[in-house]
């Protein structure tokens, strides 16, 4: 069970859950209302960014306040998602692209 | 003769003591001699490696990109919940020409593209002198090739070339 | 003990023959002789004690638990068969030696003959009713090679086979018999069996097993209705007939039921059947035989009706008859096997059998016919020779047999109409093969044959000559002991062996016998030996005909029932299995389980729902859609298998989620792979979707599905909402660290506790990979796959350079991120393998990762960029990973402790300070390393396959063409 | 101060919750193969993102290393799909 | 060696994995080496079982306890650890697994081991799986082998991988995940109710259980019967055996003939450790009693209908299973040790009837299709270590001796294997027979059973039907006109002639060897014994 | 919870079954990843559920078994898991082998009517 957090980072905490949470919930939205897919792919980003970090940054300072110590191991997470985001976005625009226009002959 | 590669072994060493949350002497040890092991494991994969020349302009681009990224999300936000005053939004792709050639600072783009809502890499020429982007909503295009080129690119530049 | 030696010299004499070579024909004779003259002579020198009267017994446990000795039991009665099967055994060897081609094979004939001696003796030997079918159905096999011994001809097979069938089938119900009786007896002893001779009468069970008795008797004597085997029999060798179908293994039937005549005569379903039986055998043998065309034929049907007429004598309930019934064994046994000779020297010089074809060869062979005919007027019971003799005893019975009029009428004329046919038949085989002329050219000259081939015949004729004549110096005794051995004392009846009894009924009939035979050979000549009349009638109920139709019917009904009753169709299967385990749990639960819902509602969380909102939607989305849009539906299947690993998270489970998670990844990219060779499959070709066959399937599977998941839901819940037991969980989280040594339990269970699962477990993911690996060396890769490869879409792409340091264009940035990756993930997979024990994490996962890293690089830079830098030998991967879960188990074992005992050794170093090295950490390090290469190999081999496409376009082009033409 | 917390927690993972049946939805609605993959790494994001919540709200960071694996390697199954939609394999020659 | 006799238990398991996981570093070139290193593994197999049931004929008071050996893996004691069991029916079982090891590894020395890659390991790996179902236990450890062993027999099943194999592998693979999963959801719900998963220590849990547990636990326990049944190959749930068995190259086959009884020996062992006087055993009951009754029927019948030997002794394989469980069922406590004798006059019949067919295929000209030919292998030269061509089903290559009496030996082969399958006198098959039929008989007369009687009728009848089947089979094989002259080689004679030798011996000594089988009978219908030395701390209701 | 957790295994479990019984061999390979799914929840409810009791011993706590979540039908999970994804594998090869063999998707290797 969680002990008891000091307000000046319970604070900071909750907002940046609540913040991070609408942004996911804001860019998922837009997988349905964004018209065609090269639409779709900007808004979901939006929970891929600041809504990870949003989440990350509140994770780090509960944790931190929970073991009373600095509690970093959170930016890994920020790494590798950043790491490897444009993988999956460069493929995967590329997929559209060709799917949606027939390559020229 | 290759050179033996250093900043990737040591950044994997703090990796490492990030993961175990430990900074014993056994660990650091462990840290190093995992990193150094696996670089050179698999230094035939990785035949081209980073040079780095100005490494603390990196700081101020990642400053910057932080703020576009929360800019940008803002504003993809509000085309998303439709907040856009009326206005049409109109996509497209942009392309922009580029003068880097180095496939880390190429890469490192990519994550900078990817990560700020609005924009995706879209494809890249053969000889890297072309980047081709879409955006979400492509008011300006000038603007928009300004600021890949000025905010991003010649930060890159400096870094990597 | 020599009495084995009766057993085992013919056993040892049929192996030897089968090693000689085969042109060894006179060696083997010799051999085949020496044999059956040794165990006559030894039986001989039993002589003195069956006259006295003893019986020899000797017997070693074989079984003891259920009854079963092996032993031997020699009185008067197995003492007189015994004889009889090793003389005639003898002649016939010295017989067939002559008669045999030298074109055939001999050690398989003397070899089979031997054993089928051997199998003979063990009938009539045998002290233990078990034994005795063992050695029953051996002589069933034997006779089955013997007369298939031609086995190229077709009449030969089909007639062996028959044999087999029949008195096989035979074998069977006298087992059955024979268990009952014993069990009822308490031993299948014969001895203890003939004691309880009124139990088993008496027993309610006396019917059931005296059918199944007889049925045994009766396949095997031939009788009728079982009687169509043995002239199909008569394809065998002529030696064969004349030793097993006359004088020996026919009478095994008869045999035993002298031998249980104690035990199971005496009672009015005895009288009922074997007297019908018999009589029915006696009737249509006889009048059979008059109407063959073949030599064998008369004699086989012949044989068919002296049979019945033994089993009529043995059911008639009466000791006289008894007698007659052993005489008349013996001098069948003596007059037809020198008949069948006869008919093989006939055949042999002549070249043919049918009676049709032959005539006149007194001339050319008088002393072959003078033996004939001896022999023959025996059979027909001519007096002074044996045959009238115990036929007359066989009259006189019949007038005493029942007290009903209609018996004491019926009996006696039909033994004399019997009686007429036999003489006729008799008549007719001397008159059409060795009086008057032959009507036309034979297949061979014929002459007389060597002076050793007429010597068994003659030898046989002598006896019946001089037991016709002088009945009561020669066979009196023997007949007397015998019949005293089968009867208790008390019970011998009197009986006088003369030539001359008088002017009496049975002399008077004989002669009407005598007279009435020769007038229907007369009318027979007459008429030109017509077929017989009631032939048309015969074949209404013909045994033979109803055979083979019989088992036509058998294969080809069992063929329609096994496609009736199981399926080719795996969907079939799959069906049945499901509904079996719904029915199994459904029987022990039905009605028997409490379902309280109402108490959960109010605690359940709304994220948790939505959660699993999405992984039912995606389940049934999935179901859905995996026939058409099998992309759709294989990311349902990877999001329902990210829901999963959440709910493991959700309910503590960290280890379960980590694990999930790791594998859903890998899963899915092995599917995608497969997904490449399979066929394109669009919504559009739904020929047969809407049948009413179809759509009544696709409501059954409904059904199924949802009674599965209703039935696994409430199973679910019911253990759910009922508290745990103690258990085993107290102990083990008590121990997990104290002992296991590691904080994290679930790691403590799976490489201490129970270590032994993983390290199968371990085993099994290697195996796989490895039967992957042999599967896809032989991958045929459907030819229009081939040609939509991933070039065909896009032509003019050329596949990257494995030389260039990067991909140009769009690759570039994934390859160099991704390359990047490798490296990280190492880390990455080393910080899961060294933390599992305390944390989640572990050998599995950490490897997971470490391959993952692999095949990202696979992904990201294609194969031959990869493999051109570098090497992947995940063989050794494996290898080294099972070695070194096994040798970790191993380590145990220098501790002297048990197998995958937990040994942990804590040196000190300078600077590092101490180290925790622990066997179960190695145990992990095996883990990891097989986890390593069989993931590696299975999606790296199953990349290969796109490698090979490429490879081989012309190739697939070529087959494609191949199997259009085609 | 926790039951603050608290509540934007429980908000956060209902938010999340909602985003991944959005995703869900997407899945299944498609229209293209390339929006189901879209929505299946969203789900894989939203995922990582429950997996922290609950760091936070059992204090508890047993679940940390769940969420790194999949930031580290959720991308291989949208990315192989994204290469399978692309060249029509997954791993080129 | 005094470590190593401690140890012996566990050898089993371990050798074959170790011999199997060596064999992956050698090259397939080193034919020689692979080979003696694998004989060399199951000839080690061969007398670790030979000592344990050796040591079992005549339990010495002081090395044995109660004629149970326990080996506590990992030091951790029942219920809490695994353990490993040597009683007399797991002795048993190993020994008739090494008993047909060896002949069957010998046989495919001849040619079918370099018809595919990495046979020796799988046949290895078979061998552990096999070994470890029969000594674990532990339930959820016993599931651990049934996979082991399933996935080498998958493994060998498309050894030399063509069409046939691969269709009837396909529906075999299927069958057998389904049955995996099957055995997992009741293994699981035994856990939830029992909360144990040690086999000694469920069947005190059962003993003591609330009674509304009760249908839980049976539930799962039915559930688990199923997987087992499966297995086994019960019918209706067998239609992938035949094919699978047809399809399966000779030597493969003939190891398969062992792998339905490890169904039965399962259901044989929990239904001994589950037989409490308060409860009836779930295992049994009527329905199971019917349904093995009709698998014994439809292996008559397809035996009757098979057009080919394979096939034919496929169908006795689901007759023998069918006959070992009606026997079970039936609960006639009596007849346990003569089904243990039918077990093991069975198996090596079936595994030599097997090893015949595919020399008698050879009689028949070589006949390759579409269907049987293989497609060439490719090599993986970047990634796996070099490995040669492999050779076809049919490319025989001539080196060797051919005997000369190689018909006659078939024939001799052939018909003993008859006399052992439909158990007709009078090699062990018929002792077996008999002294089934000879207890049964006791339950038939005395307690008027009408199964019973329905049980030795179809036992009789099973041997008839099988013998006109086989007869019919073994003229056209051997009988027939359009036969070449098979060349034999002595190294697959020998396999052979080994396992008729087998049972001629067993034959000769039945008497000692049913004092043993009584024993083992006797022991598994007291399971006390078991349940004490395997749980020595836990207290035992009497 | 606990209904809802039944009823997720319930819903795999049916779709998991409709999957395996139909004729196409994809879809069985589909059917049995969500039958093992559904096998692995049911595996793992055995150990009844608990929030925030993940079996990582606290050293400072004294060891008692109601402070953790059943670490048992966990292990049996991973084990279950493991195996899965290995026969999953295998069957997947098997059956782009049998359709390289064959020509068809069809589970029988023949095209019936379904
Ligand atoms: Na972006
Ligand atoms: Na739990």
């Amino acid at each position: 069970m969680m002990p008891e957090i000091p307000a000046w980072i319970a604070l900071p905490a909750t907002v940046l859950l609540i913040v991070g949470g609408l942004l996911t919930l804001v860019g998922s939205i837009g997988l349905l209302r964004m018209p065609n897919f090269f639409m779709r792919i900007h808004s979901v980003s939006m929970g891929n960014t600041l809504g990870v970090g949003c989440v990350l940054v509140a994770s780090m300072l509960i944790a931190s306040a929970v073991a009373h110590r600095p509690v970093i191991h959170e930016l890994l997470i920020t790494l590798f998602v950043v790491f490897t985001a444009p993988i999956t976005a460069i493929v995967l625009m590329q997929a559209a692209i060709r799917r949606t226009k027939p390559p020229k002959q | 003769m290759k050179r033996i590669p250093v900043l990737l072994p040591l950044g994997l060493a703090v990796l490492w003591l990030v993961l175990t949350e430990s900074l014993s002497w056994g660990n650091v040890a462990l840290g190093l001699v995992l990193g150094f092991g696996m670089v050179l494991s698999f230094q035939n994969l990785r035949p081209v490696t980073p040079r780095f020349r100005r490494v603390h302009v990196g700081f101020g681009l990642l400053f910057k990109v932080l703020v576009d990224i929360v800019k940008s999300n803002i504003a993809v936000g509000r085309i998303v919940l439709g907040l856009t005053h009326g206005r049409e939004v109109r996509s497209g792709f942009l392309d922009i020409p580029l003068d880097m050639r180095d496939p880390h600072g190429l890469a490192v783009l990519a994550m900078i593209v990817t990560a700020t809502p609005g924009t995706v890499w879209s494809g890249l020429a053969d000889d890297s002198s072309m980047l081709r982007l879409h955006i979400l909503d492509l008011q300006d295009p000038e603007a928009w090739i300004r600021t890949i080129k000025q905010r991003y690119e010649r930060p890159l530049l400096e870094i990597f070339e | 003990m020599t009495l084995y030696l009766v057993l085992l010299l013919p056993f040892v004499g049929a192996l030897g023959a089968g090693l000689l070579r085969a042109t060894a024909r006179n060696v083997e004779a010799w051999l085949a002789g020496a044999v059956a003259i040794s165990c006559a002579a030894i039986l001989a020198t039993y002589y003195p004690d069956m006259l006295a009267g003893r019986v020899v017994q000797v017997a070693v446990d074989w079984l003891p638990q259920y009854g079963l000795t092996f032993g031997l039991r020699l009185d008067g009665y197995a003492w007189m068969f015994a004889m009889l099967v090793t003389v005639i055994g003898a002649l016939v060897v010295v017989y067939a030696r002559y008669y045999m081609s030298p074109a055939d094979p001999v050690p398989r004939f003397f070899s089979f003959l031997l054993a089928f001696m051997g199998s003979m003796l063990g009938v009539v030997l045998s002290g233990n009713l078990i034994q005795l079918v063992m050695f029953w159905e051996l002589t069933s096999f034997t006779s089955f090679v013997l007369i298939a011994y031609w086995y190229h001809r077709t009449d030969a097979r089909a007639g062996a086979r028959m044999a087999l069938t029949v008195t096989a089938a035979g074998g069977m119900c006298l087992l059955a018999g024979v268990l009952m009786m014993g069990h009822i007896a308490g031993s299948y002893d014969l001895d203890r069996v003939l004691a309880a001779a009124d139990t088993i009468r008496a027993h309610s069970l006396y019917p059931w097993l005296l059918t199944m008795v007889l049925l045994g008797a009766f396949t095997k004597s031939a009788q009728f209705p079982f009687h169509f085997w043995l002239p199909r029999a008569m394809a065998a060798p002529t030696p064969v007939s004349s030793y097993l179908h006359s004088a020996t293994m026919v009478k095994a039937g008869v045999f035993l039921l002298a031998r249980l005549w104690p035990v199971l005569s005496g009672t009015d379903l005895w009288f009922a059947i074997v007297c019908s039986a018999g009589l029915a055998s006696l009737l249509v043998g006889a009048y059979a035989a008059t109407f063959q065309r073949d030599m064998k034929g008369v004699l086989a049907y012949s044989t068919i009706s002296h049979l019945g007429l033994i089993t009529l004598l043995l059911g008639m309930n009466s000791t006289l008859a008894l007698v007659a019934a052993v005489f008349h064994m013996l001098n069948h046994a003596t007059f037809k096997a020198s008949l069948f000779m006869a008919a093989g020297i006939v055949d042999h010089e002549t070249g043919t059998r049918d009676l049709k074809r032959l005539g006149g060869l007194y001339h050319a062979m008088p002393i072959t016919a003078t033996l004939a005919m001896v022999a023959a007027a025996a059979m027909a019971g001519v007096p002074l020779l044996n045959g009238f003799l115990s036929k007359e005893m066989f009259f006189a019975e019949t007038m005493f047999a029942g007290e009903a009029l209609w018996l004491r009428i019926l009996l006696p004329a039909t033994a004399i109409l019997a009686g007429m046919f036999s003489v006729a038949y008799s008549a007719r085989l001397i008159r059409q093969v060795f009086l008057g002329t032959a009507p036309g050219e034979l297949p061979r000259t014929p002459h007389e044959p060597t002076r050793w081939m007429l010597l068994p015949s003659a030898t046989l004729v002598l006896l019946c000559l001089l037991v016709g004549v002088l009945p009561g110096r020669t066979i009196g005794p023997v007949l007397d002991l015998a019949t005293r051995a089968i009867l208790s004392d008390g019970r011998m009846p009197v009986y006088s062996l003369k030539v001359w009894h008088g002017l009496n009924m049975p002399l008077l009939m004989s002669a009407a016998a005598f007279i009435g035979g020769l007038a229907i050979h007369a009318w027979m000549t007459h008429l030109g030996h017509p077929e017989g009349v009631l032939k048309p009638l015969f074949r209404r109920f013909d045994g033979k005909r109803a055979f083979s139709v019989l088992q036509v019917r058998l294969i080809r009904g069992a063929t329609r029932l096994v496609n009736g009753i199981s399926s080719t169709r795996l969907q079939t299967q799959l069906a049945l299995i499901v509904v079996a385990v719904i029915t199994a749990a459904a029987v022990a639960t039905l009605g028997r389980l409490n379902l309280d819902l109402t108490t959960d509602l109010a605690q359940i969380d709304p994220a948790f729902a939505l959660l699993w909102v999405v992984g039912g939607a995606c389940a049934i989305g999935a179901a859905l859609q995996a026939k058409f849009h099998r992309l759709a539906a294989l990311i349902m299947v990877g999001c329902a298998g990210l829901v999963t690993s959440l709910t493991f998270a959700w309910f503590s489970a960290p280890d379960l989620a980590l694990t999930q998670v790791s594998v859903e990844v890998v899963t899915t990219v092995l599917l995608l792979l497969g997904l490449r060779w399979m066929p394109k499959r669009l919504a559009m070709d739904l020929k047969n979707r809407d049948t009413a066959r179809a759509r009544a399937r696709r409501v059954r599977d409904a059904t199924l599905a949802i009674v599965a998941g209703v039935g696994m839901a409430v199973l679910a819940y019911v253990v759910l909402t009922q508290p745990a037991g103690p258990g085993i969980r107290d102990f083990i989280v008590k121990n997990a660290l104290p002992g296991g040594g590691g904080h994290n339990i679930v790691n403590v269970i799976l490489v201490d506790f129970r270590g032994f699962d993983t390290f199968g477990e371990i085993t099994v993911v290697g195996i796989v990979a490895l039967t992957i690996y042999k599967l896809l060396r032989r991958f045929r890769p459907a030819p229009e796959v081939m040609a939509s490869s991933g070039q065909k879409r896009d032509p003019g792409r050329e596949l990257p350079d494995p030389r260039d340091a990067v991909p140009k264009g769009v690759m570039l940035v994934p390859a160099i991120i991704g390359r990047l990756l490798l490296p990280m993930a190492g880390v990455v997979s080393v910080f899961f393998l060294l933390r599992g024990h305390n944390a989640p994490g572990g050998g599995f996962v950490g490897g997971l990762v470490m391959a993952t890293g692999f095949i990202a690089q696979y992904l990201v830079n294609g194969t031959l960029w990869v493999e051109s830098r570098l090497r992947i030998h995940p063989q050794y991967w494996i290898g080294g990973g099972l070695l070194c879960a096994a040798g970790a188990g191993c380590l145990a074992w220098f501790a002297s402790l048990p197998y995958m005992s937990a040994i942990v050794w804590e040196p000190k170093l300078p600077l590092l300070g101490k180290l925790h090295l622990s066997s179960v950490l190695v145990f992990d390090l095996g883990v990891y390393l097989l986890v390593v290469g069989t993931t590696t190999l299975m999606l790296i081999a199953l990349a290969h396959q796109s490698l090979r496409s490429h490879r081989r376009v012309a190739e697939a082009e070529e087959l494609t063409s191949v199997r259009m033409v085609r | 101060m926790n039951t603050v917390l608290h509540a934007a927690v429980w908000f956060a993972q209902l938010c999340f919750a909602l985003a991944m049946v959005n995703a869900a939805i997407a899945v299944m609605r498609g229209p293209t193969a390339q929006d189901r993959v879209l929505a299946l790494d969203t789900l894989y994001i939203n995922g990582m993102l429950t997996l922290l919540l609950f760091g936070v709200r059992w204090a508890s960071f047993v679940h940390f290393e769940v969420a790194m694996l999949i930031a580290l390697f959720g991308f291989v199954g949208s990315a192989s799909l994204a290469m399978f939609l692309y060249r029509g394999e997954v791993i080129e020659p | 060696m005094s470590t190593l006799l401690r140890h012996l238990p566990v050898l089993p398991i371990v050798l074959p994995l170790i011999s199997g996981a060596l064999l992956l570093f050698l090259p397939q070139q080193r034919t020689v080496l692979r080979s003696s290193i694998a004989l060399l593994s199951t000839l080690a197999q061969v007398a670790i079982a030979a000592y344990l049931l050796h040591r079992l004929i005549d339990p010495q008071p002081g090395l044995l306890e109660h004629g149970v050996e326990v080996y506590v893996l990992g030091g951790w004691v029942a219920p809490y650890g695994i353990v490993l069991v040597v009683d007399r029916l797991s002795a048993l079982m190993l020994a008739l697994n090494a008993a047909i090891a060896l002949p069957v590894h010998v046989y495919s020395l001849a040619h079918w081991d370099r018809v595919g890659v990495h046979y020796h390991s799988m046949l290895q790996f078979l061998l552990m799986g096999l070994n470890g179902a029969f000594l674990t236990g532990d339930l959820f450890n016993l599931f651990v082998f049934f996979e082991i062993l399933l996935s080498a027999s998958y493994g060998l099943l498309l050894h030399g991988s063509n069409a046939v194999r691969v269709k009837a592998g396909l529906h075999y693979v299927a069958v057998n995940l389904a049955g995996s999963l099957i055995f997992l959801i009741g293994v699981a719900l035994i856990y939830g109710v029992a909360g144990t998963l040690n086999m000694a220590d469920l069947g005190v849990q059962w003993a003591a259980m609330a009674p509304e547990r009760r249908s839980l636990f049976e539930a799962g326990v039915g559930i688990l019967g199923i997987a087992f049944l499966i297995k086994a190959g019960i019918w209706p749930l067998n239609f992938w055996l035949p094919k699978t068995y047809t399809a399966a190259s000779p030597p493969v086959a003939a190891m398969f003939a062992i792998m339905t009884k490890v169904g039965v020996y399962a259901l044989l062992r929990m239904g001994s450790l589950l037989a409490i006087p308060e409860a009836p055993a779930p295992f049994a009951g009527p329905w199971l009693f019917y349904g093995t009754v009709a698998t014994m029927w439809f292996g008559i019948v397809g035996m009757l209908a098979a057009r080919q030997l394979t096939r034919l002794v496929a169908f006795s394989v689901i007759a023998s299973s069918g006959t070992l469980l009606a026997v079970i069922a039936l609960g006639v406590t009596s007849a346990t040790a003569p089904v243990l004798l039918y077990l093991i006059a069975s198996v090596p019949a079936g595994t030599a009837f097997f090893l015949i067919a595919g020399m008698t295929e050879r009689l028949r000209v070589n006949s390759v299709t579409e269907e049987t030919r293989a497609p060439q292998p490719t090599t993986y030269t970047a990634f796996m270590a070099g490995e040669p061509h492999e050779v076809g089903d049919n490319e025989l290559d001539e080196v060797g001796v051919a005997i000369p009496a190689a018909l006659a030996f078939l024939g001799m082969a052939f018909v003993s294997c008859t006399l052992l399958t439909t158990g007709m006198p009078p090699l062990v098959g018929f002792m077996a027979k008999f002294s089934i039929i000879s207890a049964l008989l006791g339950a038939a007369m005395d307690q008027s059973s009408l199964d019973a009687w329905l049980l030795i009728v179809s036992l009789l009848a099973a041997g008839f039907a099988g013998l006109i089947a086989l007869t019919k089979r073994g003229m056209r094989s051997f009988w027939s006109t359009g036969r070449t002259t098979p060349r034999l080689r002595f190294i697959e004679a020998m396999p052979v002639a080994f396992l008729i030798l087998l049972c001629v011996t067993m034959t000769i000594a039945a008497g000692p060897v049913m004092n043993y089988l009584d024993s083992a009978a006797e022991w598994l219908h007291e399971p006390n014994a078991y349940i004490h030395a395997v749980l020595p701390t836990r207290e035992v209701s009497p | 919870m606990e209904l809802i957790y039944s009823l997720a295994v319930g819903i795999f479990c049916a779709c998991g079954v409709w999957l395996l019984l139909r004729p196409r061999t994809f879809q069985v390979i589909l059917g049995l990843a969500l039958l093992s799914y559904a096998t692995n929840l049911f595996i793992f409810a055995m150990g009844r559920l608990t929030l925030d009791r993940p079996p990582l011993i606290d050293p400072n706590v004294v060891a008692d078994a109601s402070l953790y979540d059943d670490p048992i039908p966990q292990a049996l999970v991973l084990t279950a898991i493991v195996i899965g994804f290995a026969t999953t594998a295998l069957f997947l090869v098997m059956l782009i082998a049998s359709r390289g063999f064959t020509g068809t998707d069809h589970v029988d290797g023949v095209e019936k009517d379904e």
